[in-house]
């Protein structure tokens, strides 16, 4: 019972490490002074500007549809190659592996103007190039949660579907993939995340007059950030956790509430 | 065999350097049911994962009603395995386990839940339906992995040590539901076992195998009394294996003592391999048999008492109904048609039966 | 929302024109104002630094029409040719910027054929007269030790060598190794004294009173003062930087007829004014200035004195030699 | 290559489009001098006095920062394996969630956590303790990257950890190992690539930070990260960057090999 | 039992709601060798999982030398596993998996190498020290786990199934070494088995389970001869197991005929069970038995050959080493002593025994 104890009061600090910082900047949403170090008293101001603001929410638009849309088809290709991966032998393996970490490893901005010279010589700088970089830095992350999980599996269970009739395609889906979801999930969720968290790399493979978030942030940096930017950091924040504490506990509840009618 | 659903032709397979199996060549006939049976590590899985389509050998072919399959992926043959760690899917309940099959052909969703309802009573597992693999007993899991196999009425089943976790009681039950699944669905099955008493009871026609090398290949009751060798003789069953010499027909003196017996065709004073089940060792009284000897061990089996007697220098295993307890001498008496006699080995193939004697 | 969406194939259109400038440097009511006077829509892109910029305007394909960015990053694309003559005489408010600031950016535009003054100020110190009990007048007080671990220094590179250079007399323009190795000494020498090297916080962390004294925009000075009372700011006798953000007509531009239209459009008294009331710079539009009230005029945070002006001196753009020596320099000195 | 293997085809089209030939341009700004000549003095400038001393410092940084990550996630993967709440996915977002907020915010938030006059200060001072000076040093910037990273350590060390078989446990336990024997000898070993993964997705960008050093470090100190970052934007010597930047990349890629190769399984590779 | 090294107190563990283990009593003598036998998810691993400390009762106790262990961690109990599922480290070799344990213990170097050496010798795997767990075949797994338990040389051993994957040859080999390597160390050995004549021969002591449930607790011989029950009768063997009446001592009336036997002390004209062993059923000539029979089927084992035999509207199971085919009349004699006789169930525990049957 005291080791329970004290293993929830490490998961409640490595949470609260987590969330303090996000905890400091939903309060200064509520701060009715601009600067961040002056508290001016509480208002609700920022949020009814920001949802009067069309350029943000075109950017917000843009950071999200950017981000699944990239956080998605890099899953799809770091899936795919994480499988072959696992497949080869050890000096493919490695080099495969180690080629494909560059942009992990690259300081933003060389990804970045790497990727502008290559885009401005073969197409047009736009929203596209935006999602193919960031498909490009994303895909790492997906590899590289996914491909440990296939290396600890027991493929025996792989063999079995395929025994049973399955092709290679569906014994995957069937068999393998429910047993590598979470790592699938961890993979999509750590592209999406890269992908909003950009700058570099966006700013310079986006075209003139498109903005995500990041850009937005950062444009303001030198003359202070608005306070807006915090009402939507905690607007999203709020989102995102309604969203899934609904999606972890509705099914729960409705479970009972099943149980308690069934009897 | 014209008949033959399968024919394995000269299979060779390494590991390492290691030869696992080395040109072996079966034909297997339609609904027939065939035991493969050796020590452990003789390569009895790699050839059912041949089969299966799991490992590819490194020389020769796998022929499946007259077409090459060696090459064909695991789901594209008319062949299901129980796998001998049973693999099943922890993330499925147990009918998901066994629908899996069934769902892929596209089977209607009666019917699947006939079948699943059908497989578990099959296995003694009513009810199971909504339990999680990981939950189970071993022996319950090995049930499981048999009816997801067999509720695909593959032509051919594919069995590796299916009965391994089960108790006596089951296992009989098993067997028999196996054989009648067998002859209801007409499929042939491909046994892996290492009870001896199972492959004898079970099956059509028995491959002991050895080392990669198959030894002997015929029906229990060939197998059983008319050993090919040594090593299948002891493998097959306890048995006394004793050095003689055949001075004519029908005579083999064993230990010093001439045994009558009714083998013939042997060279003049060959060496041979004599072979006494221990059960056909008869005790009479002192100095009414063939040998003297003292029982020196008892051992409680159940059906019988296994009794080691000493005599004329060899430790004779001796089965029997009644007691006879250490220090008791008795006489020794062997019927001439309970003597096996064979020829020493002489061959590279045969050398590595000696060996493992 | 249909901006968002906007795709290169309508920039270079007859109805566009594409806009580089700093992140919060205009009030973006006045786009939408463009566009509905004259049909021509804005693409708007911001950047935070003058070498953002031109490696954007450099590298990419993008057709920008008007960048506006710092005065040696001006004199630099002047140099290279990327820019295009603006022609005045087509311009109906040109003439609201006031003379003084048309000599001053000589300095970078020598022959004022590629750009017009949007906003400038000066750098300057930064303290709390709370936690400074004397009345700062030179650059001294960063190098003499008294204030230890109480200094924010300006973390780019001509902002920091700038301090010294001035302090000891020399100009801010040199290319003389001596001379820039005589500030590195004074700069290592200070650094254990430095608290932080700092470009955008400088304000915040000053008003949070994290720091006594920080080297300083005026622009920035200015809000900090906003927030504290206390917060003074000074330019040191020695003389400092003043600084000058300027819009150049680009040559990649594909609509120069539009980008002129806009450039008119932000010397324009009314649109300047709501510029100016955004971001509360010292601008060079005189329309604008005499409008205002005496107080705000006369805020030395605001505009600076003349005499105040004339110790001053622009940056200019630097040898390649020299670029590379200072950022050695900087390596050195942040490595230290 | 089997076919198995095949399947890493667009991948690979990929990095080659998207990675491997920008890097090329890269790499031509790196053998060039700037005026059209060729030199490999580029990327031999790493070891420079001032470079290697910078490489050495983000090396000594993103080290601690990737060892304190690891020190805190692998506890924490095996307390959520063993009080066994929640869905798998829910902990990935739960982790991951605090990323959604920008970078540059969070960073500043931390800035008013630690500063002087910040609010860890604040309440150091209700309480009655002495306050910190934990602002602009490098506790800071490994605060800051430990932060940035951790959930990037967290999630494939979970991962590895949940797939750990129970039976392996018991069977250490039951031949007399503690839990510490346990850990080393049994989960540690069994969950490596987790590890591997975990520690290649925080060493690295750790390696090449830039932004945190500059924020929380108060500016005091240059990474390799910043002095590539500050060639290419501020001092506009792309040729210089792009050496460096190829240099750091030889440099990674060579250890990351050599992790590799060095233990004769890809399964289980130590760093 | 005053020597008792273990005590299992009252254990009594549910899953799901459901009772696995009911109060389960058992005291284990030092050096004894125990079996636990029972049908398949009888809760035998259960039960070792209790005492190995990987699973705690929901109530109940496990005294170990007199000191309650039930809540110490299993490392620091004497006792060691070796699993149903061999739970082999993959990421060693098999030398570094059997050296474990040692090297926990800071065992020197050379100890260490002896002690594998000794190990792999004992299971007949000598040379595979740098092998990788996952190349070998299931039974060497197997004897791998057996090899990394045993030289950790425990007080107790725990033996979950360790034999299963064997083939008999083998097995038989391996009941001798642990017997051997039982006695040379000291070592009590608790053993699982779902092979009646495996636990018949190597075990002291057996423990009959069904259900969470002790049926009967002896000797082998007991066990065999004497079963309490109609369930551990038919568990432990083949049998024929019918109902009777006992109309008086000594005398049971089966089926309408009388057959004497040699039991006592039931009450006059109570219901009873009656249990024959097939091998006690012998082959007289039509009319000369008690009862006249058809055989119906023939089955051959091996050592005998088994028969079905229509009888009085039972079919009787037979044993006998010669071969009557189907069709065969024949009359069906018992001896006395061969039949058993055992009380109806009454108790709620009983009842469960005759559901199996
Ligand atoms: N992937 C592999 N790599 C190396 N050796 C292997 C591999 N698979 C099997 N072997 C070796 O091949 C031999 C035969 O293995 P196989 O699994 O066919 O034996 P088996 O007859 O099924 O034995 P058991 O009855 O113990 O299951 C064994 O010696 C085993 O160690
Ligand atoms: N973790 C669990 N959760 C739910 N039920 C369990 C769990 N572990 C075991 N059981 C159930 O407890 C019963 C006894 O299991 P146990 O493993 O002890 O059987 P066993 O006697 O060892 O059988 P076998 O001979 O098949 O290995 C089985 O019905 C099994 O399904
Ligand atoms: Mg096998
Ligand atoms: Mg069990």
């Amino acid at each position: 019972m005291v080791k329970r104890f004290f293993m929830k009061f490490y998961l409640v600090l490595i949470i609260a490490f987590l969330y303090i910082p996000i905890a400091v900047l939903v309060v200064l949403s509520f701060n009715a002074s601009r600067s961040r170090v002056v508290w001016g008293g509480f208002t609700l101001k920022w949020y009814q500007i920001l949802l009067h603001n069309s350029d943000v929410v075109a950017a917000l638009q843009n950071t999200l549809t950017i981000g699944f849309a990239s956080a998605a088809i890099a899953t799809g290709i770091g899936l795919l190659a994480a499988i072959g991966i696992d497949a080869m032998k050890k000096r493919s393996y490695s080099l495969t592996l180690g080629i494909g970490n560059i942009p992990m490893l690259n300081a933003d901005i060389v990804t970045g103007i790497a990727l502008m010279l290559w885009f401005s010589r073969f197409t047009s700088l736009g929203y596209v190039s935006i999602l193919l970089a960031h498909v490009t830095f994303n895909i790492p992350y997906v590899i590289l949660s996914i491909l440990p999980k296939l290396q600890q599996m027991d493929m025996s269970v792989y063999e079995a579907a395929r025994d049973l009739g399955a092709n290679s395609v569906t014994a995957f889906f069937r068999v393998v993939f429910p047993m590598i979801f979470p790592s699938v999930v961890s993979g999509f969720f750590m592209a999406l995340t890269m992908s909003m968290d950009d700058f570099v790399v966006t700013y310079f493979t986006k075209g003139a007059g498109i903005n995500t978030l990041s850009t937005m942030i950062y444009g303001e940096l030198k003359r202070g950030i608005k306070p807006e930017m915090y009402a939507l950091s905690t607007l999203i924040f709020a989102v995102v956790l309604v969203v899934l504490l609904l999606a972890n506990f509705v099914p729960e509840i409705r479970q009972k509430q099943l149980k308690k009618a069934a009897m | 065999m014209e008949q033959a659903i399968l024919n394995l032709q000269h299979l060779t397979k390494s590991f390492d350097g290691k030869k696992i199996l080395d040109d072996l060549s079966i034909d297997i006939g339609r609904n027939e049911f065939v035991t493969l049976l050796g020590p452990s590590g003789c390569g009895k899985t790699t050839t059912l994962r041949i089969i299966g389509g799991f490992a590819t050998p490194d020389e020769g072919k796998v022929i499946f009603e007259g077409k090459d399959i060696t090459n064909l992926s695991p789901d594209k043959r008319h062949i299901n395995t129980v796998f001998q760690k049973y693999s099943l899917f922890s993330h499925m309940s147990v009918g998901e386990n066994i629908a899996f099959g069934l769902k892929l052909k596209k089977k209607s969703k009666s019917y699947i839940q006939d079948k699943i309802r059908y497989a578990l009573k099959l296995v003694d597992l009513e009810g199971f339906e909504d339990r999680h693999p990981m939950s189970l007993s071993g022996g319950q899991q090995q049930r499981i992995a048999i009816a997801r196999a067999i509720v695909n009425e593959p032509e051919v089943l594919l069995l590796d040590e299916p009965l391994g976790a089960l108790d006596l009681k089951l296992r009989q039950d098993m067997q028999q539901e196996l054989i009648k699944i067998k002859n209801e669905l007409g499929i042939t099955f491909i046994f892996v076992t290492h009870d001896q008493e199972e492959a004898l009871t079970m099956s059509d026609r028995i491959i002991v195998m050895n080392q990669g090398l198959i030894q002997q290949v015929g029906t229990p009751v060939d197998i059983y009394n008319e050993p090919q060798n040594a090593f299948v003789a002891d493998f097959i069953g306890e048995s006394n294996i004793i050095d003689g010499v055949m001075p004519k027909d029908c005579l083999v003196e064993i230990l010093g003592c001439p045994f009558p017996c009714v083998d013939t065709g042997f060279a003049p004073n060959e060496n041979v391999d004599v072979v006494i089940r221990p059960e056909d060792m008869e005790f009479l009284e002192k100095g009414k048999g063939m040998m003297d000897g003292v029982v020196t061990s008892i051992l409680f089996k159940g059906v019988h008492y296994e009794m080691k007697v000493q005599a004329n220098g060899y430790e004779w295993l001796a089965h029997s109904t009644i007691a006879y307890h250490p220090g008791t001498e008795i006489g020794l008496y062997v019927k001439p048609e309970n003597i096996q006699i064979m020829h020493k080995p002489v061959s590279a193939a045969q050398e590595v039966i000696k060996k493992n004697e | 929302e249909e901006e968002s969406s906007v795709d290169m194939s309508e920039a270079g259109g007859k109805n566009t024109i594409v806009v580089l400038n700093y992140g919060e440097y205009i009030d973006t009511s006045v786009l939408k104002q463009f566009q509905k006077e004259t049909g021509i829509k804005v693409l708007y892109e911001e950047a935070t630094t003058p070498e953002e910029m031109y490696s954007k305007y450099k590298a990419s394909t993008i057709p920008y029409d008007l960048i506006c960015s710092s005065d040696y990053m001006v004199e630099r694309l002047i140099e290279e040719g990327e820019t295009e003559e603006i022609d005045f005489s087509q311009m109906q408010y040109i003439d609201n910027i006031g003379d003084l600031y048309w000599e001053m950016s000589k300095s970078y535009d020598p022959e004022l054929k590629y750009s017009i003054p949007y906003f400038w100020g000066t750098v300057g110190i930064l303290y709390n007269t709370n936690m400074v009990d004397e009345e700062i007048t030179s650059w001294d007080s960063l190098f003499n030790g008294k204030y230890a671990r109480e200094i924010i220094m300006q973390n780019s590179i001509r902002d920091a060598y700038m301090c010294a250079l001035k302090y000891k007399g020399y100009s801010l323009n040199t290319t003389n190794h001596k001379e820039l190795q005589v500030a590195q000494n004074m700069l290592l020498e200070q650094k254990p004294d430095v608290e932080a090297y700092f470009v955008d916080e400088v304000r915040e962390e000053m008003v949070a009173g994290n720091a006594a004294l920080a080297v300083c925009y005026s622009g920035e000075a200015y809000l900090a003062n906003e927030y504290d009372e206390d917060l003074e700011y000074v330019v040191p006798e020695e003389g400092s930087n003043v600084w000058f953000d300027s819009w150049m007509m680009m040559k990649k531009g594909e609509n120069h007829e539009g980008a002129l239209k806009f450039l008119d459009f932000l010397c324009r008294e009314d649109i300047a004014m709501k510029n100016f009331e955004e971001i509360y710079y010292p601008t060079p539009n005189t329309a604008v200035y005499d409008q205002l009230d005496e107080e705000t005029k006369e805020d030395p945070l605001i505009f600076p004195s003349e005499a105040t002006l004339e110790k001053c001196e622009v940056y200019k753009a630097l040898d390649a030699d020299t670029t590379a020596y200072y950022s050695q320099l900087w390596k050195e000195l942040k490595t230290s | 290559m089997n076919k198995r293997s095949l399947l890493a085809t667009p991948y690979i089209v990929w990095i080659i489009g998207f990675t491997v030939l920008p890097i090329l341009m890269i790499v031509f700004y790196a053998l060039g001098d700037g005026n059209g000549g060729f030199t490999l003095s580029n990327i031999l400038a790493i070891f420079e006095p001032v470079h290697l001393k910078s490489l050495l410092l983000a090396l000594w940084l993103a080290l601690l920062c990737t060892v304190v990550c690891l020190l805190l996630a692998y506890p924490l993967a095996v307390i959520l394996r063993k009080l066994n709440i929640g869905k798998k996915g829910l902990m990935a977002i739960i982790v991951i969630l605090p990323m959604w907020v920008n970078f540059v915010l969070r960073i500043m938030a931390w800035q008013l956590l630690l500063s002087r006059n910040g609010i860890i200060n604040a309440i150091l001072g209700v309480l009655g303790l002495p306050g910190q000076d934990l602002a602009n040093s490098n506790v800071a910037i490994v605060i800051g990257m430990v932060y940035d990273y951790l959930p990037f350590m967290i999630l494939p060390v979970y991962n590895a950890v949940m797939e750990l078989n129970e039976d392996v446990i018991e069977a250490a336990r039951d031949l007399g190992a503690p839990l510490s024997a346990v850990l080393t000898k049994i989960m540690i070993p069994l969950t490596m690539p987790g590890i591997i993964s975990g520690i290649t997705m925080v060493f690295v960008p750790s390696l090449t930070t830039f932004a945190i050093p500059d924020i929380l470090g108060g500016g005091k100190i240059m990474l390799i990260g910043n002095i590539i970052e500050q060639e290419f934007s501020t001092s506009m010597n792309w040729n210089l960057g792009s050496g460096l930047s190829i240099a750091l990349m030889i440099f990674v890629l060579i250890s990351m090999m050599f992790t590799v190769k060095n233990d004769g399984g890809k399964e289980s590779s130590v760093w």
